[in-house]
């Protein structure tokens, strides 16, 4: 693993979408996001969590700058070094697994030493092998590597550890945590599972269906990462029982 | 009456002399199905598969194809070839002034024109193949090239000489009085009507009568002007100057002699030819298939 | 309304180059539109253009069913790919020529072996694209189809075909205009009508304006099926691609 | 091995064909091959066949070059496509006796245009597949490059060549076949050497023995060439593709 | 949802792989399977519990008769009507959503209704979508959708309710607990969440690592569907316990 530093420059992610639809195939616009506004402190980790179908990825893919097509602004943390892990693993499936990690590192560290960060996914054994040869959860895992490889500064990850077993879900957490606090990384996650979230964040956004907006916003206490089961769970109730007022409220 | 399937290309003298035996009635019992084609090669191949049972052809082609074991017969139509063109203004005179030239010749190395200039060419010494630079090409792409000066001269087939005559260009030299000083009495007429032993023998009648029409129809075009003005729209004359030399062209290839006598100058050529071109040229047999030319029963119905 | 800009540029390109070169050899777009104009009166175009219309559409339609069937196969079944490549190989290299000499010669100077030829010389293209379009197929989708147990026909429609359509799209477009120049082949060689036949007499005439208002007239009629008929239907076919941001 | 049985077969088929017909107008193998050994023996034949192959690979080169870069980007803008279809359409449909004349014209009758003809007869064909191949891209891998910012090259090379390979293939396969058909004819019509230029004469003669010779041994030629290079390289290059189960 | 009733015969699932191995890109065999032996009564629910990547997708696979290419044999329950859910969802991205659903549907049954269905899943607002425009939880839910929609007498569902929020996902456990019991459905589940597992199982079978075979097999005690948070966490203790065990003696 690339154990670059963050740039200098500590400027946070902040993200202003006053209004993101899509234009169906039949010709109807489908608004995705209304009124969503993020700030995220440079080096802080934030989580997305939203019904199925709200605007997450719309949102994370608008963060990444590979949607401009938005009404809203956009300053991305960091030097521009953006590490990302899609829902789907979008590898190329014409290289082998190995190559489609180096091929996302910049030129001057094509010839990085991958040797810890492949052995922590555990695909020491299939590094020559094609996307189309690895399991599912092979391949996710070769998509996280990859976006752990090129040492980001400005990190998105969209439901990354879904698809892996328990034991190398949680190794794979630990890992974002050490790589997160070692380094100073801007992260924006998203996931379905608020275990996972309350775990890794600092701060947790809550989001509404489509049209999305945030309708529960909160951090918390540090340190992130080593929080207990308990913690955990209890933040968890607490935090249900917010969203299931901001929803009932809202509607 | 009988049926006659005629195969002619749509732009050829022959659709002349067809119109002349159309408008003047010249073929009566004769049923005569005409087939144009654009490609001068059309006939050979619909003669081949049997779609016509009569083309215009060359008689080099009938020579060989006989001599590969497809029985065709040859009836002389017109003994008019191309002519070796120059700029009015060309210092090339004669056939050694080629020497070092660009020529531009119509049609492939095969073409029996070339080699009857070559032929004459060697008589004098002269191995135009090595003297001369040579570009081969489809016949009106070299009238092209002669216009633009990409070639100082140009050997094309007749009509396209003709046109070149009234654009004001020379002849540097005749095929036709290559022939002749290749000792041969007259010209000889290199392209006729083609068809099979087998619908000879079992049509004589219809052959006869066509061959007795197309020589009623040459008579026509020999004397009288009108008939010419007639044919006019068919002749894509540009101008009066060119509707005048293929008109007389014309008239100087309609052979006028016994078939016994164009046998024999044919034979007297077909060797000479023989030894330019080689067997690439006419097949295996070095002398004439003497059962090549066609006898028209004397006309007595 | 790009569309008309743009004609309207290339006309204008024309006219001015000829205009400049002011040579027989290059007769302005209003030359060529007399001569078009003439044409049409006298019924000589719409004819030829008729037979060679038909020509075209019967090859075309021969080649392109048995091409994509054959293609297919070959794209599909490896053993049938290892024994037909070299017969699509010897097919696909063979000279136009000696395909329409054949069949003028074997089947005759006749409507028949026209057609035949040009499906001839276009098939192996068909096939050697469709080849390539069953080999990308994508396999998934195909177990998805079968533990489903879609029948074989909406099997082709539903999960076949879209996946085929690019390369159907890109056969049958340039296909046609391979198949309209073999037509115009084998009309100049043995047909006593059609564009081809035409265009030959042209030539040897060298009567470029006659050349280019056949051609021309022959191309405006493919921009109007394109226009009005293939771009809409395929339009309406990739609907549901996603248009990359 | 299946390959040799294959023309094995091929060759029994026309063997037999032959000796049933009798006819000068099909020489069977033993003819065309004698023929071939003696064209061999004078040079005429590697003379001849080197002069079209040059032609072959220079046109098929510039077409296949410029093709793909242009169809590639007419694929990806949607604008330009807009502007330049009804260029490509014309380009596409233009007879190609309308193209070699107008290059022997206006750049005389030489090299440059018989192979600047050929590749303008060539080129919208390569396009317009390579169009397909560039609208079939897949834009999630495209945003997975920008994302990662991707070098200009190393998007050309590791993202957009792959998903191209299967057009390239077919557009390269049945390319290379239009561009040697095509070569014949402009050498039919003003070269003084090549196949095409052979063919011509052995045309006007009807001598078919000599056709079929200069025919074949060029297929020979792209039979070697797609056992020893295309099929190898195509095959390391689709290694990555599950097999169907 | 259609309401078909099981055939008659009460077969089993019985699905023996001796061996499984995939050849792969640069020609060395992958082995995948080895010694894995399950047999599933008619009617019943299991679920397949193992590492990533260790070979859960091949088994089903194979068990949905999808790769014949295997030493060993399959006897398949019920009457052919076969319902699966991918990994992936699988859709045709150039058919619609209701276009997708109602293709899989035997030809008599094309008609079907499926309001109730669409409703459940929450599909309503998206039948006339293309996959592409989908969100990948609305692709999953479409694919589950058509594997409900064939009235299934043996199903199988690789991780179904993965990218899917929490509510969305228990709302399709309930269903899917309906729809098994309702009809006689025999069901084979993969997941990688023991809880889920636990949840909706009739019999656990936890597979060791590539080659992958079961090291611990357990029934659980009847009515499944309804067993309460803490009987699933006692249970989910105890279950990780053996397979630790079993892992550690295998090693
Ligand atoms: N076509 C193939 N060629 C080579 N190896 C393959 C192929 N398909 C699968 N494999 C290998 O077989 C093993 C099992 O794959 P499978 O997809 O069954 O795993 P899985 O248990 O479903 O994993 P996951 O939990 O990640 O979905 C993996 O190591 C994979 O790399
Ligand atoms: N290209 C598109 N055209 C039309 N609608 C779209 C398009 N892309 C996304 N949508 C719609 O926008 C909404 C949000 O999609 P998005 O992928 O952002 O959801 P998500 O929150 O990531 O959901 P999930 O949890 O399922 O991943 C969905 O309803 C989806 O159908
Ligand atoms: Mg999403
Ligand atoms: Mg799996």
């Amino acid at each position: 693993m690339n154990d670059a530093q963050s740039a200098g420059d500590a400027a946070p992610l902040e993200l202003r979408i006053d209004a993101k639809a899509f234009l169906s195939a039949d010709g109807t616009p489908v608004e995705v996001v209304r009124g969503f506004k993020l700030r995220l402190e440079a080096g802080s980790f934030g989580a997305l969590i939203g019904p199925s179908g709200c605007g997450k990825t719309t949102i994370l893919r608008i963060a990444a700058g590979l949607d401009p097509d938005f009404r809203g602004e956009l300053h991305t943390p960091g030097s521009g070094r953006l590490g990302i892990v899609f829902q789907e693993p979008r590898l190329l499936p014409w290289r082998t697994v190995e190559q489609n990690i180096r091929l996302a590192l910049p030129a001057h560290a094509a010839d990085a030493d991958l040797t810890d960060l492949v052995a922590i996914l555990g695909l020491g054994a299939h590094l020559a092998r094609y996307p189309g040869e690895l399991s599912l959860g092979l391949a996710r895992r070769t998509a996280i590597a990859r976006a752990f490889a090129v040492g980001p500064d400005y990190l998105l990850l969209d439901e990354p550890f879904v698809s892996l077993d328990e034991a190398v879900a949680a190794r794979l957490r630990d890992e974002l945590v050490a790589l997160t606090t070692r380094t100073k990384v801007t992260t924006l996650f998203v996931t379905h599972d608020l275990d996972e979230a309350i775990q890794l964040s600092d701060r947790l956004f809550f989001l509404s269906d489509r049209p999305t907006r945030i309708i529960v916003e909160r951090s918390l206490p540090p340190p992130r990462g080593t929080r207990s089961r308990d913690v955990i769970a209890s933040l968890g109730d607490e935090m249900r029982g917010l969203v299931a007022q901001a929803t009932a409220s809202g509607a | 009456g009988e049926t006659l399937r005629i195969g002619t290309q749509k732009t050829g003298t022959f659709a002349w002399q067809l119109d002349v035996i159309r408008r003047h009635d010249l073929a009566t019992g004769l049923d005569l199905k005409i087939s144009e084609y654009a490609s001068p090669d059309a006939g050979k191949l619909a003669l081949n598969s049997g779609s016509v049972d009569l083309a215009v052809v060359d008689w080099l082609w009938v020579a060989r194809s006989r001599a590969l074991g497809a029985k065709l017969l040859f009836y002389p139509y017109s003994s008019a070839v191309g002519s070796i063109m120059v700029k009015d203004n060309s210092p090339l005179r004669k056939i050694g002034d080629l020497k070092g030239r660009v020529l531009a010749i119509a049609g492939g190395p095969l073409d029996k024109s070339w080699l009857i200039v070559q032929a004459t060419a060697m008589r004098q010494g002269i191995d135009l193949k090595r003297e001369a630079t040579l570009e081969f090409g489809a016949p009106p792409l070299i009238f092209q090239k002669l216009q633009q000066g990409e070639a100082e001269a140009s050997l094309n087939f007749w009509n396209f000489c003709a046109r070149l005559e009234a654009q004001g260009y020379r002849r540097l030299l005749d095929v036709r009085d290559a022939e002749v000083a290749l000792g041969l009495e007259q010209p000889v007429a290199l392209i006729g009507y083609a068809f099979s032993e087998e619908f000879a023998a079992s049509h004589k009648h219809t052959i006869d009568r066509f061959i007795a029409a197309a020589r009623s129809a040459d008579d026509i075009m020999l004397r009288s002007d009108e008939e010419w003005d007639a044919l006019r729209p068919l002749m894509n004359a540009e101008d009066e100057w060119t509707f005048k030399v293929y008109r007389d062209r014309t008239r100087d290839g309609i052979p006028r002699r016994p078939v016994a006598a164009e046998a024999a100058d044919a034979r007297t050529l077909f060797g000479t030819l023989a030894a330019v071109g080689g067997p690439e040229l006419v097949g295996p047999q070095q002398e004439l298939d003497p059962g090549l030319y066609y006898q028209p029963a004397p006309l007595g119905d | 309304m790009p569309r008309v800009y743009s004609l309207a540029a290339l006309v204008a390109v024309w006219a001015v180059v000829a205009a400049l070169l002011q040579s027989r050899l290059l007769p302005g777009p209003l030359t060529v539109g007399t001569t078009i104009l003439a044409d049409l009166r006298s019924g000589e175009l719409p004819f030829h253009m008729a037979c060679t219309l038909g020509r075209v559409v019967s090859s075309f339609a021969i080649a392109m069913l048995l091409g994509s069937i054959a293609g297919y196969a070959m794209g599909r079944s490896r053993a049938l790919d290892r024994y037909a490549d070299p017969w699509l190989i010897v097919l696909i290299n063979m000279p136009a020529l000696v395909t329409i000499i054949f069949a003028y010669i074997w089947i005759g100077l006749n409507e028949t072996a026209a057609i035949l030829a040009v499906a001839v010389n276009k098939l192996p293209n068909v096939m050697v694209v469709m080849r390539e379009g069953a080999r990308a197929l994508d396999p998934e989708l195909d177990e998805m189809a079968r533990a489903f147990k879609f029948t074989g026909l909406s099997r082709i429609r539903h999960v076949v075909i879209p996946q085929l359509a690019p390369y159907l799209s890109a056969s049958s477009r340039s296909g046609l205009s391979i198949v309209w120049k073999i037509v115009l082949v084998v009309e100049l060689i043995g047909r006593p009508n059609g564009v081809g036949f035409v265009l030959g007499s042209a030539f040897s005439l060298f009567d470029i304006a006659q050349i280019l208002s056949y051609a021309i007239s022959f191309i405006v009629l493919m921009l109007v099926i394109e226009s009005l008929l293939v771009q809409p239907l395929e339009r309406r076919a990739i609907r549901w691609r996603r248009r990359p941001a």
